[in-house]
């Protein structure tokens, strides 16, 4: 395809947001280490040489009034986007999050709206320890009046970024820092995804794996190890985090009749939760679900705890065999995670 | 301006018609047709009267949960308002904001919000914008002491600062967080020095309608040249509870406050006619209850209208 | 009993707070109007006067740093109450909760803890619209290393008011509104509830509603109309939050066949979607369970739309038919709420 | 105290430790076998040595992420320290800590946190806690210029002022925040004069070892006396990238510094027996290391420990 590029998730996003402040004067990105020279994993690089420094620029570490700052900008009809390197700093956001941004449409009927984009960074690497692995997303899914998505792909994550910046509603945008470097087909264009639907990944018809950002990929690797048993699982990326695809989830549950959830995060109060039980509601018959996740602790610093934290492609493989066999026989053969082993960091 | 050639009218009747609206507030309370919490500004209209009559139509307002006297003051939908605090459908909000969430576009006056401080920020967001478009509008953001207590409002100035924002902190000093004083939440009540100190222009006032006004009006026309943040305190008393319609049980009991606001007074004594400015502010008041109370409440089923923005 | 009192359910939290600072000199309580004469709906009324003005004091209403401080002093072998009037003002503290709190013991591998209480109110009275008015407390059970409870009855909440003093990590503490004037027996002594147990509240055979905090009042008044339908059913007082009783609820479930969750907060990605879950995972058979909760929009001030926004007694027993009865025939006689009717405000 | 009578010997041994394990972090980095982001100090050493050596054993130290000199400095345990980089189960938190969240009760080493400002209020609240109990000993909180960007750092000085708290808030102003330049985040780099607005006694300290000490030493004992609460404020630079072990961006290529420390020249000068003493602490890393290096990594299940305190 001519009108593609193969570019990596990180540039995917770059180009979603070079073309919508290039289509939009009143798009405008800012945040802590915007204007480096490592632009956020490149997604704003030079974005304030291309469009000056009023419109792309770096700020003191004060998380909570720049969230209000973006909101009140947005008053005046400006489209703010406000980047993170963590997620866990959302935390110091809350008030304006959960307090106004979501609020403001509705208390005032509708005269007003908040068009801001909040990407946010989640993920493991290595060694980030217990303040900077959180995902946290279902925060803001349990709030009425916010968004949130999480692609996996670059053709997603581009189309994802540009919707979220035209949606009129506020958006957080959830980014893997483990997919930055993924690379796929992206058309050149601009051009937007749904904000309310999930993709099927990957058919099959032996069992349901439903990933989450990166546990898509763990997902799919899961898959190639269950060749060897030739176990055939279908796959869901969720992308949408608020506005739950339920069609596509049913429609995939009532077909392999067997559903593994694998979130991001921790299951208690979760998005796997709500996930579960919104099939549960729908389903007439009863069919086995699990959930796998973060373990339910703070996320240690060292490696061999660390890996144990997170869901793996192993792990999930296991799962997925023992539910379709009914046997506990196998033990899948080791597959490695190449980004996270070649990560040296620091960042 | 010499002091004959203000428009104490326009004073008067902006002073007034806030005192008795809260004061009206206060006599229909009982009846629970206003079913939500009020906070209310007797006491301080001086503040709203004077900055407002410095403003012009482009200035955009930001207030809080206590913004009947700077609503009315920059002359927000009077008969709107009232539908508001009645719940009813013409309302501002058609019901769903309240006293606490006021709000009107005609007049930029920003719909509010009842967590301290929290708006202050979007004050100054307007303010970047404002920047960023090249605009002259100046943001007006009233506030209380109390909001000086967050870590929001050092943030937000800061930055204000930094980005030399077209942008007036107005700080309404009545001394009071609910019923903390400032002596429990401040070692020392030092507010002009701590603001300055991040490179504001701060100033304290006097609090009299005119010097206000003056002095406001002046600031405005240093903002609107030379986009420098500004703030000022001016010292007030709130004379009711701090929610609700009882006297302030921080006031002492015989308060001449209680009884004469010598503000208001002066004002009157100003205007030849003030008997006519009365009169019409009564006739403004019964119509806009009688709009309110004649008119219905939303249908149950608008309660998951506007959760998100369709526009 | 002579050894029992009937107090209000503020009164019983006073007692429990009173008794505290009593017996152990490390209390201490403080937040906004502490001190007042109002004192926190009674609850803290005159402790400054009782144990000076360094064991239970006003603030500044500095939300965030006032948690970190409550923290600091736990580090120092102190234990606070840290009171806010309203649980939607924590959204302020997330930062220190969620990546502070929480996470303290697990990061200093048991070196250290972090025992302090936060107070919160939740609830509606009337008008309190879009910011006074949410619950959030999932936010809180989702994260590992926080404790989050919200007891209904008097006896409860004296009792878990001590026993979240005497506890060694953070408890989130969740108290209605609605509940404070509410009369029940409560021992004069010193005693605590577990931290991880329900209550089943009214036995029965047909249905089991669960409630938390102030919906069990709702339950209960369900159970009084849904008498002239000869239905009876169970209800579970979930107290606990973070801790689910599951084997409570698993015991009732098997025995009723049918549930209905009550929330006091929004479904989505909520606490009862984790109870769903739970349930499911946990039976071999399919049974109906339900979910009732807050609209998914922000509060509405105007009364009618309030009304609305919340689960009634009158909702709930309409959906038990229902369910029981599979018949939609009934409408059931109009109950009152006597404390939301007669509250005039305006606090 | 005149100049000759501080403990040179003490001054070195502590800021070459700390260099030198800085050093020797950067050798052994490319191997992985840390696997997690550290935050280096080298170029900082003096801040930690001179307030290390003003404090007592009783003295409280609140610290953050960039908190290795802190800790070798106030003489945490060193072996545990290289076994926690390690994620060893014998590391100051069994491996689940890491350089980021470095911690030693023995010495009042409050385990520390990445997030930034995040424990200047925990510092606070232990103040408070001395001051409720009537000890005298003081808190020593330990930030960095961008702390100061965060809402929490002006309601925590508020508030340690307000209740005239005994603590020591120590500004180590690198200028930067990652890379962004103070300038990016205040209007004038006048941090003193802001943080004295608040009522604290606050002073800008030059930057030298000796220096550092006899001011600390003073305002420490003022602080046990009357119990005010003080800020410094120590000029400083990091050479060393803001996380992990390449030289900082931000500093010029051949800036002197990255080749001869004029302050641990000048500390060497002024000890006789140098090289006992540098072969002490090459023999002190090699231990260390060697013990991290033997030492077990902690039990797949113990994941789930401690995530609760069931003391
Ligand atoms: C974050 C937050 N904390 C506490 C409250 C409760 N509260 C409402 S108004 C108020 C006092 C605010 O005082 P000030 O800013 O001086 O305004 P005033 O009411 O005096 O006009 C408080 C503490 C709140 N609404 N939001
Ligand atoms: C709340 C929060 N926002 C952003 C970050 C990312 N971050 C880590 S260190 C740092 C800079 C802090 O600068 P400063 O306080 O001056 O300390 P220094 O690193 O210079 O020692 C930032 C922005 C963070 N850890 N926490
Ligand atoms: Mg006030
Ligand atoms: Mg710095």
């Amino acid at each position: 395809m001519s009108n593609s590029s193969n570019l990596s998730y990180g540039k995917a996003i770059y180009e979603g947001i070079y073309q919508s402040m290039l289509n939009n004067p009143n798009v405008f990105i800012f945040g802590q280490g915007v204007d480096d020279y490592k632009g956020h994993y490149g997604t704003t690089l030079n974005l304030h040489k291309i469009f000056g420094k009023e419109r792309a620029f770096d700020t003191p570490i004060s998380e909570d009034s720049l969230t209000g700052i973006a909101i009140g900008s947005s008053l005046a009809g400006m489209r703010p986007i406000f980047v993170h390197q963590r997620m866990d700093f959302l935390m110091l956001c809350m008030n304006q999050l959960v307090n106004m941004a979501s609020k403001i449409c509705y208390i005032s009927n509708g005269h007003q709206n908040v068009p801001i984009v909040i990407r946010a960074s989640i993920g493991r690497s290595w060694g980030q320890g217990a303040q900077h692995s959180q995902s946290l997303y279902s925060f803001f899914a349990h709030i009425p009046g916010l968004k949130v998505i999480a692609p996996t792909t670059p053709f997603d994550v581009k189309g994802g970024i540009i919707a979220s910046i035209n949606d009129n509603n506020p958006v957080i945008f959830v980014e893997h820092r483990m997919l930055y470097e993924n690379k796929g087909l992206v058309p050149k264009e601009r051009y937007e995804i749904s904000l309310s639907s999930a993709r099927v990944t990957k058919k099959g018809s032996d069992l349901t794996l439903i990933g989450i950002s990166y546990t898509v990929v763990d997902c799919l690797r899961a898959s190639e190890i269950l060749k060897d048993k030739k176990i055939d699982v279908e796959i869901i990326d969720l992308i949408c985090i608020s506005s739950l695809d339920i069609k596509t989830i049913i429609k995939s549950a009532k077909k392999t009749k067997k559903i593994i959830i694998v979130d991001n995060d921790w299951l208690y109060c979760g998005l796997a939760s709500e996930i579960t039980t919104q099939i549960t509601e729908r389903l007439k018959f009863k069919i086995p679900i699990e959930r796998m996740g973060y373990k339910f602790s703070p996320c240690p610093t060292t490696r061999n705890l660390e890996d144990n934290f997170y869901p793996s492609a192993n792990v999930i493989a296991k799962k997925v065999y023992e539910m379709v066999t009914n046997k506990k026989d196998w033990i899948p053969r080791k597959i490695i995670n190449r980004e996270i082993l070649e990560f040296k960091g620091p960042f | 301006m010499p002091k004959e050639k203000f428009n104490f009218i326009e004073a008067y009747y902006r002073y007034k018609k806030i005192r008795r609206t809260e004061e009206k507030i206060t006599e229909v309370y009982h009846t629970d047709k206003i079913k939500s919490p009020v906070h209310l500004s007797i006491g301080q209209e001086s503040i709203a009267v004077g900055c407002s009559m410095a403003s012009s139509k482009k200035e955009i307002i930001f207030s809080n949960y206590r913004g009947h006297a700077h609503f009315i003051a920059h002359g927000g939908d009077y008969k709107a308002f009232w539908s508001e605090l009645y719940g009813k459908r013409n309302g501002l909000s058609s019901g769903k904001a309240g006293s606490m969430h006021l709000g009107d576009l005609n007049i930029n006056f920003m719909f509010t919000s009842a967590i301290v401080a929290s708006s202050i920020p979007n004050a100054v967001g307007y303010a970047l914008a404002q920047k960023i478009k090249n605009f002259s509008n100046v943001v007006l953001c009233y506030h209380g002491d109390g909001a000086m207590d967050q870590g929001v409002f050092w943030e937000s100035i800061n930055f204000a600062s930094l980005k030399q924002l077209p942008i007036l902190f107005i700080c309404e000093n009545n001394e009071y967080a609910i019923y903390s004083h400032l002596k429990k939440r401040m070692y020392k009540s030092n507010i002009v020095e701590r603001v300055r100190s991040f490179g504001l222009k701060a100033k304290k006032i006097k609090n009299d309608t005119f010097t206000i006004f003056e002095e406001t009006k002046k600031i405005l026309n240093k903002i609107r040249k030379n986009s420098i943040p500004h703030f000022i305190e001016i010292p007030t008393s709130r004379l009711k509870d701090h929610v609700g319609i009882e006297n302030s049980p921080n006031m002492k009991k015989n308060d001449s406050r209680l009884v004469e606001d010598k503000e208001l007074l002066f004002l009157r004594s100003k205007v030849k006619d003030f008997k006519k400015i009365d009169k019409k502010i009564e006739s403004e008041i019964d119509t806009a209850i009688d709009y309110a109370e004649k008119s219905k409440y939303p249908k149950q089923n608008e309660i998951l209208k506007n959760v998100f923005s369709d526009i």
